[in-house]
């Protein structure tokens, strides 16, 4: 039992880790208020269901409905993947590869109402077009199958399945360090000082000859081309895609939770963040039956559960209004060694 | 020789004029500064030429390339640089890292971050000077607070520091001593006669007559979003200064 | 009949939508609970029904009390954070934590109400009990009258009173605010209390339009926050300009929409609605209210 | 009137004040001078109760009341000006007057009120306007004027003379010396046009780092060493 | 000791919707297994088998990628076998961790096809059960009823979902084939405020139409809402209406909008059967407090029992989980259980599985809405196609 729980908190972590990082450097750090991050996701899915898919189709021959033709489609590749995991993992490549560029080209255009909106407004705006995407996915089933959803390939078809879940983990883990450390290199730079002081001040940022607008792009492109790769991850994990499985609440209000639960700006804190949220959910979801039966409730846990999750992440909120741990000023390597120079000087 | 021209700037709030045909010429070199009551349009005027606003009618002129209502970052990239009346810190961000934004370094680009070659040299340069700027503005003990914690007279500085760690051609400065100590601010004005040396333009409003008319070289008074008064040179200065009309509705008794 | 439907529809967005332009206003909080504040207020007007047999509309009093109970206690769940300083964004994200435990609160409570009445009362409406006048639906004339009111009401407090300036100015800037003697705390309160009795309110009159079921109030938040947003968040007018907009544009819109290019469209009521309101933002960066007239005016007459 | 003992104070952790002794004296004019960030707003803020009191006791009508909250030390009757956002941006001039005086009874706010506009008459063509469109020199009389409103025995300026012309500096002046004079208001300065605040002033402080590092009247602090040293530039880059 | 009453435990799993649009029907499954749960404990220790069954309720919210979370809480909690999820969403979405992490579930009410839910061939189906037929079946029962009352056009308004949208299209199959006219086809969003406008689309579809037209309305106890908001004089209510085993015996109809409904006819269909027995868990269900049990609740009492039994039978023979073995002994054990071999009757009749383990089977009763409430009207024959009116 001990076992899967690990498996899942780290199968979790490792799928909102990504997401968050990407929104950690979109609000954390740019200050773009983000809402419609699920958008994001929801286009990794779209890049393996949609395209992915359809060649699959298109080279089995399979015809007919989206819906129905995935389920062939897919079902002879994962045939293929069994016997050649070789096919599994460039499936993978290619789903992140395809996921990313789509997500970096939708991540750009979706920012583009920021050039005359601000804050709430912007926020708001972003998180109706998420919205508006997501309900047309969800109502048209041509676009990813919504409600009833398409296939994906299995591309650990060839790993018998009580070891699936955790070689998947091991994969997402793997792709959410690579993540971290492309966020690291990129984020401790003038790069990422110049997003914090557009956070802080417009104004200034621009009279000193940068363009917001562009900078804007950049970060959005690839914030979303990184949530892409989060959405096709868990495509890939489910092996299916059901559109309306891309909700606010899970892929951009809980992600906003973990960032800000863990510091925001601050990509080490994002980690605690996510961590915490992930293991705080799971234990309720497991231990909450045993709270009702000790504790003698009128009523069914998961309402428990729900109250004691808000509760708790007030909680922890109250302890750090500023995130686990708080942000910190990005000192560039020369920074460093000025720094040191003074302090010695001392 | 002339550096930035505006022609007949005319500016609407509302129904309100704030500028009402307003002509300057500042000469290449000189610290040339503008008077005028409060509301006057002083900060109007250098938004307009900053591009922080758009002009309603007229033109702005820089090296005679007409630059009218262009956006402020492209404006930097012509070489013009400017400071806000009201502190514009970067309140979560250090004092130096508040500075550092003043030069723009090729690691901007996300592209180029992930190669620590591309900017790194530059990175070490503009720390350099950055410490260097900390230092003249007292504010070196302070480098690593944040800059939103600072006293109202210490964001002023940094505002100034930020503007001089760039190479621009002109700075504009919107009141750049206000709220500054005294013998600071005289420091202040003496760099800003070292940096005239080296060829830049300075464009500055200053209400601190006491401190400043020591150092300019060219004044215009502004009054209601016009220009009613010009001297250049420390006679013409004079003159102007004892206008009774200037010292009625600006100097006072 | 579709007109009608419409306007019902919009009262009831504004009438939420009154409430979260209210407390971001006074707090500056972006409050994403204010739906299930509603949808407390819902189930407290069942429960008059059910146990009391006492009609919804006559129990919009108690719905105001405790609404205002709602708003206070959440107040009091914020205070620690608000006092530590802490910023919007954190205090949203509170918000989300306490509509997280306002739905437990109310799934639990549901059980326990259905296990008192004998049914399941985890769903429900009051479209049936409404009455009718003149041919039109009572709904009709109730949320219309109560808007005029709170708004007429809110208008006055926000604008004409000195207390309505201290609750805005110590919104804006709470330790300049304590400089002239406000006390900021009280005024925080005072305002989430009635953004609370105004959510109250809503939520006795949405069940004669719509099913209410425990999550209800996330369901519709985002259409309260588009028309809090679209009309403007700094002014209270927006909120009714912003739920006119949302709710004729689901409904209305929506359905002109449907019978020129198929019913197909139904479905898209939202995202029609959602798509009018990007587009009003992009032409009215500020919402609605925040336009500037002088300068639309000008603009027309140099043109 | 205000007498403050062994003052430690700061934000948070970080402690500016140390060990601060200052007596403000009934209807007299004190002004406080010193470099910038030596912690001038810092006392002013402290004591009216928006920083981090260690320790110290400030005593005002021979009672401490340095954990009297902020809105409370407005009833009685201490006024204090900021020197940062000291207008609310998004209320018009005009509700920005009235929020001044919101502790006063209604006629008691139109009369004052009628007073400032007196005193700053370019206020009244901008009364309908937000404040937070106005000049730097209109929001300051602005913010003058709300100080005026509030009716206050003791008023604390901080820097309120920033941004104005000389003209309305000097009057600015003349207000204060007006009201120690003609209403025997008690009024603590800071100012960083030191000179001429010290010429109208009767005592003087002198601030380094947080420190007093001169006391006296304000005709010894204009001659003493420390203020030609603070006054006049010597560094350069 | 209880490490050994521990292992005795047979945990099932119970994934509903609690809270949102399906919150009822999440509601009454959940009850009517907690009635399972006491009937099946008391029926094992009558018969000495030495197990107790332990329900364990989760709210999916019908968020596909929430119920995959909570069942996966679940599994590793140690939960092998669980009843729903609802959605055919839901299912497909855990389709693939039910079938590597081999566990056995059984839907009351997922209806899509077996490919539109991801599976290819029955191999890829094995552990997952649906005790319901697939939509056609009651796409024909409800043609047929369209046809048998005399309907000669129809609007079709329905909920679109997964499950309204596949029952509208073997619906308007069909009507099709019986030579019916579709006029319309109207969707609503699940999650709907306002009514108007499908009740003005409606009206100005059938204005001026004859009175062989009707209104198929597909989806659940919403249509009390519709109805609700349908104003006495409107034409809409001068038409007969058709439901569906949505709005059949809906408690929520009778109670608030009783006359109209009366008006209408609202002939709904639902799965049928002969036995007294749900007749007799309809009356402990209203006893209970419950009110009236929906079709997809009476399904996962079928499908509690059958899986626990089947369960118990698999721990006795093998004296450890095997999924393989579970899934066979459902599949035989739904016969089984059908015929009353076990000594309980099962609530909604016959219960044959086709190759995919999905419901092939069954005959549906004609309910209307009386005077006197619900009242069943006609029973329609699977088989032959013929309504026999009661
Ligand atoms: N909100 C704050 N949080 C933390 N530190 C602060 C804060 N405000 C000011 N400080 C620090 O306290 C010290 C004193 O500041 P203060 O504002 O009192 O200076 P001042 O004497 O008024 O200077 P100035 O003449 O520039 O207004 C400075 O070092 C400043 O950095
Ligand atoms: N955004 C705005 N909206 C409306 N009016 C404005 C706005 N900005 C400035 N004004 C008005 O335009 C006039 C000129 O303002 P400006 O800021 O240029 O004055 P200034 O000469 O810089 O004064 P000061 O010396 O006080 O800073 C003033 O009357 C001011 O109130
Ligand atoms: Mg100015
Ligand atoms: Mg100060």
């Amino acid at each position: 039992m001990i076992v899967e729980l690990i498996s899942l908190i780290l199968l979790w972590f490792g799928i909102y880790y990504i997401v968050s990082l990407s929104l950690n450097m979109e609000f954390g750090y740019a200050g773009i208020p983000n809402f419609g991050k699920a958008l994001s996701v929801l286009v990794g899915a779209i890049a393996v269901g949609g395209i992915l898919d359809r060649l699959l189709m298109l080279y089995f021959g399979v015809g007919g409905g989206l819906i129905e033709g995935s389920t062939y489609a897919t079902s002879m590749i994962n045939d293929v993947i069994a016997s050649n995991p070789l096919v599994g993992i460039g499936i993978l490549i290619l789903s992140i590869i395809l996921a990313s560029i789509l997500g970096f080209i939708v991540g750009a255009i979706f920012i583009l109402p920021s050039a005359k909106l601000k804050e709430d407004y912007l926020g708001i705006t972003l998180l109706a077009i998420s919205e508006a995407v997501f309900l047309v996915c969800t109502y048209d089933l041509n676009i990813i199958g919504g409600y009833y959803g398409i296939s994906t390939p299995d591309i650990l078809a060839f790993v018998s399945g009580e070891y699936r879940g955790w070689v998947f983990t091991g994969i997402v883990l793997f792709i959410a360090f690579l993540v971290y450390l492309f966020f690291e290199r990129l984020l401790n730079t003038p790069f990422g000082r110049i997003l914090k002081a557009m956070r802080e001040n417009e104004d200034t940022v621009k009279a000193f000859g940068r363009d917001i607008m562009k900078l804007r792009i950049k970060t959005m492109a690839i914030g979303s081309a990184i949530g892409a790769i989060a959405g096709a991850l868990y495509s890939l994990y489910t092996v299916n895609i059901v559109a309306n499985a891309f909700t606010r609440v899970e892929w951009t209000f809980f992600p906003f939770l973990m960032v800000l639960l863990g510091g925001k700006g601050n990509n080490k804190g994002v980690a605690l963040g996510v961590l915490c949220y992930v293991i705080v959910k799971v234990l309720l979801d497991v231990y909450k039956y045993d709270l009702k039966y000790t504790l003698n409730i009128p009523f069914e846990p998961v309402w428990l559960s729900y109250i004691l999750f808000g509760v708790l992440m007030l909680l922890i909120l109250y302890y750090k209004p500023s995130g686990l741990i708080p942000e910190k000023p990005i000192l560039t390597p020369p920074m460093k060694k000025k720094i040191m120079e003074i302090s010695n000087n001392k | 020789m002339e550096i930035l021209r505006t022609e007949n700037i005319i500016k609407y709030f509302g129904e309100f004029r704030a500028l009402n045909g307003v002509s300057i010429s500042v000469n290449k070199g000189d610290v040339t500064l503008i008077i005028g009551p409060n509301g006057s349009g002083k900060s109007t005027l250098i938004n307009v030429i900053t591009g922080f606003l758009k002009a309603d009618e007229g033109k702005v002129y820089f090296e005679n390339k007409d630059i009218t209502n262009k956006e402020p970052a492209e404006l930097y990239h012509y070489g013009i640089v400017r400071t806000f009346q009201t502190p514009q810190p970067l309140k979560e961000m250090t004092v130096l890292e508040n500075l550092l934004i003043g030069e723009i370094n090729p690691g901007e680009s996300p592209l180029k971050a992930l190669f620590y070659k591309k900017w790194i040299p530059k990175e070490e340069e503009i720390v350099e000077k950055a410490f260097k700027i900390l230092e003249f503005l007292k504010l070196s003990h302070l480098y690593d607070r944040k800059a939103g914690e600072l006293s109202g007279g210490q964001m002023k500085l940094v505002e100034i520091g930020r503007a001089l760690m760039t190479n621009p051609k002109m700075i504009v400065m919107d009141e750049p001593i206000a709220g500054v100590a005294p013998g600071l601010a005289h420091d202040i004005f003496n760099h800003v006669l070292e940096l005239k040396e080296k060829g830049v333009t300075f464009l500055i409003i200053e209400h601190r007559l006491d401190i400043v008319l020591n150092y300019i070289d060219h004044l215009y008074v502004m009054f209601n979003g016009q220009i009613i008064a010009e001297g250049k040179g420390e006679e013409e200065i004079k003159k102007v200064l004892s206008d009774p009309k200037v010292v009625e509705i600006y100097i006072g008794e | 009949m579709i007109l009608e439907g419409a306007i019902i529809y919009s009262n009831l967005l504004v009438l939420l939508a009154l409430g979260l332009t209210l407390t971001y206003i006074t707090t500056n909080v972006p409050n994403f609970a204010q739906g299930s504040y509603a949808i407390v207020g819902s189930y407290v007007a069942l429960t008059m029904l059910k146990l009391f047999d006492i009609s919804p509309y006559l129990s919009l009093p108690v719905l105001f009390v405790v609404g205002a109970v709602v708003g206070l206690v959440t107040y009091l769940a914020l205070k620690p954070l608000i006092k530590r300083g802490a910023s919007v964004e954190i205090l949203m994200i509170a918000t989300l934590a306490i509509d997280l435990i306002l739905l437990g609160v109310i799934g639990a409570y549901s059980e326990i109400l259905s296990a008192i009445v004998g049914s399941t009362q985890a769903k429900f409406v009051f479209a049936n009990l409404d009455f009718s006048l003149f041919g039109f639906k009572g709904i009709l004339f109730v949320s219309t009258f109560v808007i005029i009111l709170l708004l007429i009401g809110l208008y006055l407090l926000l604008y004409k009173t000195k207390f309505g300036i201290a609750l805005r100015a110590s919104m804006e800037n709470p330790s300049l605010a304590q400089t002239v003697g406000i006390d900021v705390e009280k005024t925080r309160l005072f305002s989430w209390i009635l953004s609370g009795a105004l959510a109250g309110i809503a939520g006795g009159l949405l069940p004669f339009m719509q099913e209410i079921v425990p999550a209800t109030g996330g369901l519709i938040i985002i259409s309260i926050f588009a028309a809090s947003i679209v009309g403007g968040l700094r002014h209270i007018s927006g909120a009714l300009i912003g739920g006119y907009i949302i709710g004729v544009s689901e409904s209305l819109i929506t359905y002109y929409l449907a019978s020129a290019f198929g019913t197909g469209f139904l479905v898209y009521g939202k995202v029609i609605s959602l798509i009018i309101m990007i587009i009003t933002l992009l032409v009215t960066p500020y919402g609605i209210t925040g336009v500037d007239w002088k300068k639309v005016k000008k603009m027309l007459s140099t043109s | 009137m205000i007498k403050v003992k062994n003052l430690n104070a700061g934000y948070g952790k970080l402690q500016i004040l140390f060990d601060v002794n200052a007596k403000i004296e009934k209807g007299k004019i004190t002004t406080v001078v010193g470099p910038n960030g030596s912690g001038k707003s810092t006392f002013l803020k402290t004591l009216f109760g928006l920083t981090k009191i260690y320790s110290g006791e400030i005593i005002f009508k021979d009672k401490d009341i340095a954990k009297v909250p902020p809105h409370k030390k407005a009833r009685m009757k201490i006024a204090y000006l900021p020197q940062t956002n000291n207008v609310f941006a998004n209320l018009t001039v005009e509700e920005n007057l009235k929020i001044a005086g919101y502790v006063l009874n209604k006629d008691k706010v139109k009369e004052r009120i009628e007073i400032a506009l007196n005193v700053f008459p370019e206020l009244k063509d901008i009364l309908k306007r937000k404040a937070g469109t106005l000049s730097g020199g209109q929001r300051q009389f602005l913010a003058m004027g709300m100080a005026l409103v509030r009716d206050a025995e003791v008023l604390m300026l901080d820097e309120p003379t920033a941004q104005l012309s000389p003209k309305l500096a000097e009057v600015i002046f003349e207000k204060i010396i007006e009201m120690r004079d003609n209403f025997g208001l008690t009024i603590l300065l800071v100012e960083q046009n030191a000179k001429r605040a010290l010429e109208i002033s009767d005592n003087g402080y002198m601030f380094v780092s947080g420190r007093v590092a001169f006391e006296g009247t304000a005709e010894e602090l204009l001659n003493h060493e420390k203020f030609k040293e603070y006054s006049l530039g010597i560094t350069a880059i | 000791t209880q490490k050994q009453e521990e292992e005795n435990v047979i945990k099932v799993g119970l994934l509903v919707d609690l809270s949102g649009g399906l919150a009822t029907y999440g509601n009454n499954e959940k009850h009517i297994c907690e009635i399972a749960e006491e009937k099946i404990n008391k029926y094992f220790e009558e018969k000495g088998i030495p197990y107790k069954v332990k329900l364990y309720v989760e709210d999916t919210k019908a968020d596909p990628k929430v119920c995959l979370d909570k069942m996966q809480a679940l599994h590793a909690m140690g939960i092998n076998f669980f009843l729903g999820p609802m959605a055919s969403g839901e299912v497909k979405n855990v389709k693939n961790f039910v079938n590597s992490n081999k566990l056995v579930i059984i839907s009351p009410s997922s209806t899509a096809p077996p490919e539109a839910i991801g599976c290819a061939k029955p191999e890829d189906k094995k552990y997952i059960f649906r005790f319901v037929p697939t939509d056609n079946f009651q796409g024909n029962a409800i043609g047929d009823l369209a046809k048998e009352l005399g309907l000669k056009n129809v609007i079709v308004i329905y909920r679109k979902d997964a499950w309204g949208d596949g029952l509208e299209k073997a619906t308007v199959e069909k009507l099709k084939a019986n030579g019916i006219k579709v006029i319309d086809e109207i969707p609503y969003d699940p999650n709907i405020g306002d009514w108007s406008p499908i009740i003005q689309t409606a009206t100005n579809d059938i204005s001026g139409k004859g009175n062989d037209t009707g209104i198929i309305f597909i989806g659940y106890e919403e249509v009390a809402t519709l109805l609700a908001q349908i104003k006495d004089d409107s034409p809409l209510l001068n038409y007969k209406w058709v439901g569906c085993d949505g709005t059949a015996n809906s408690k929520k109809v009778i109670e608030e909008v009783k006359d109209k409904a009366i008006k209408v006819g609202l002939y709904s269909t639902m799965f049928y059967s002969e036995t007294d027995e749900a007749e007799k868990l309809k009356e402990e269900f209203k006893k209970r407090g419950y009110g009236e049990p929906d079709q997809y609740a009476l399904n996962v009492y079928d499908a509690f029992w059958v899986g626990a039994i089947s369960y118990a039978e698999m721990l006795n023979e093998s004296g450890k989980y095997d999924a393989d073995l579970l899934a066979k002994k459902i599949k035989e054990n739904a016969i089984k259980y059908s015929e009353g071999q076990f000594g309980v009757k099962s609530v909604t009749g016959y219960i044959k599985l086709n190759e995919w383990n999905d419901r092939a089977s069954g005959n549906y009763g004609i309910f209307a809405v009386t005077k006197d409430g619900w009242k069943l009207v006609g029973i329609w024959d699977s088989t032959t196609g013929k309504i026999s009116w009661q």
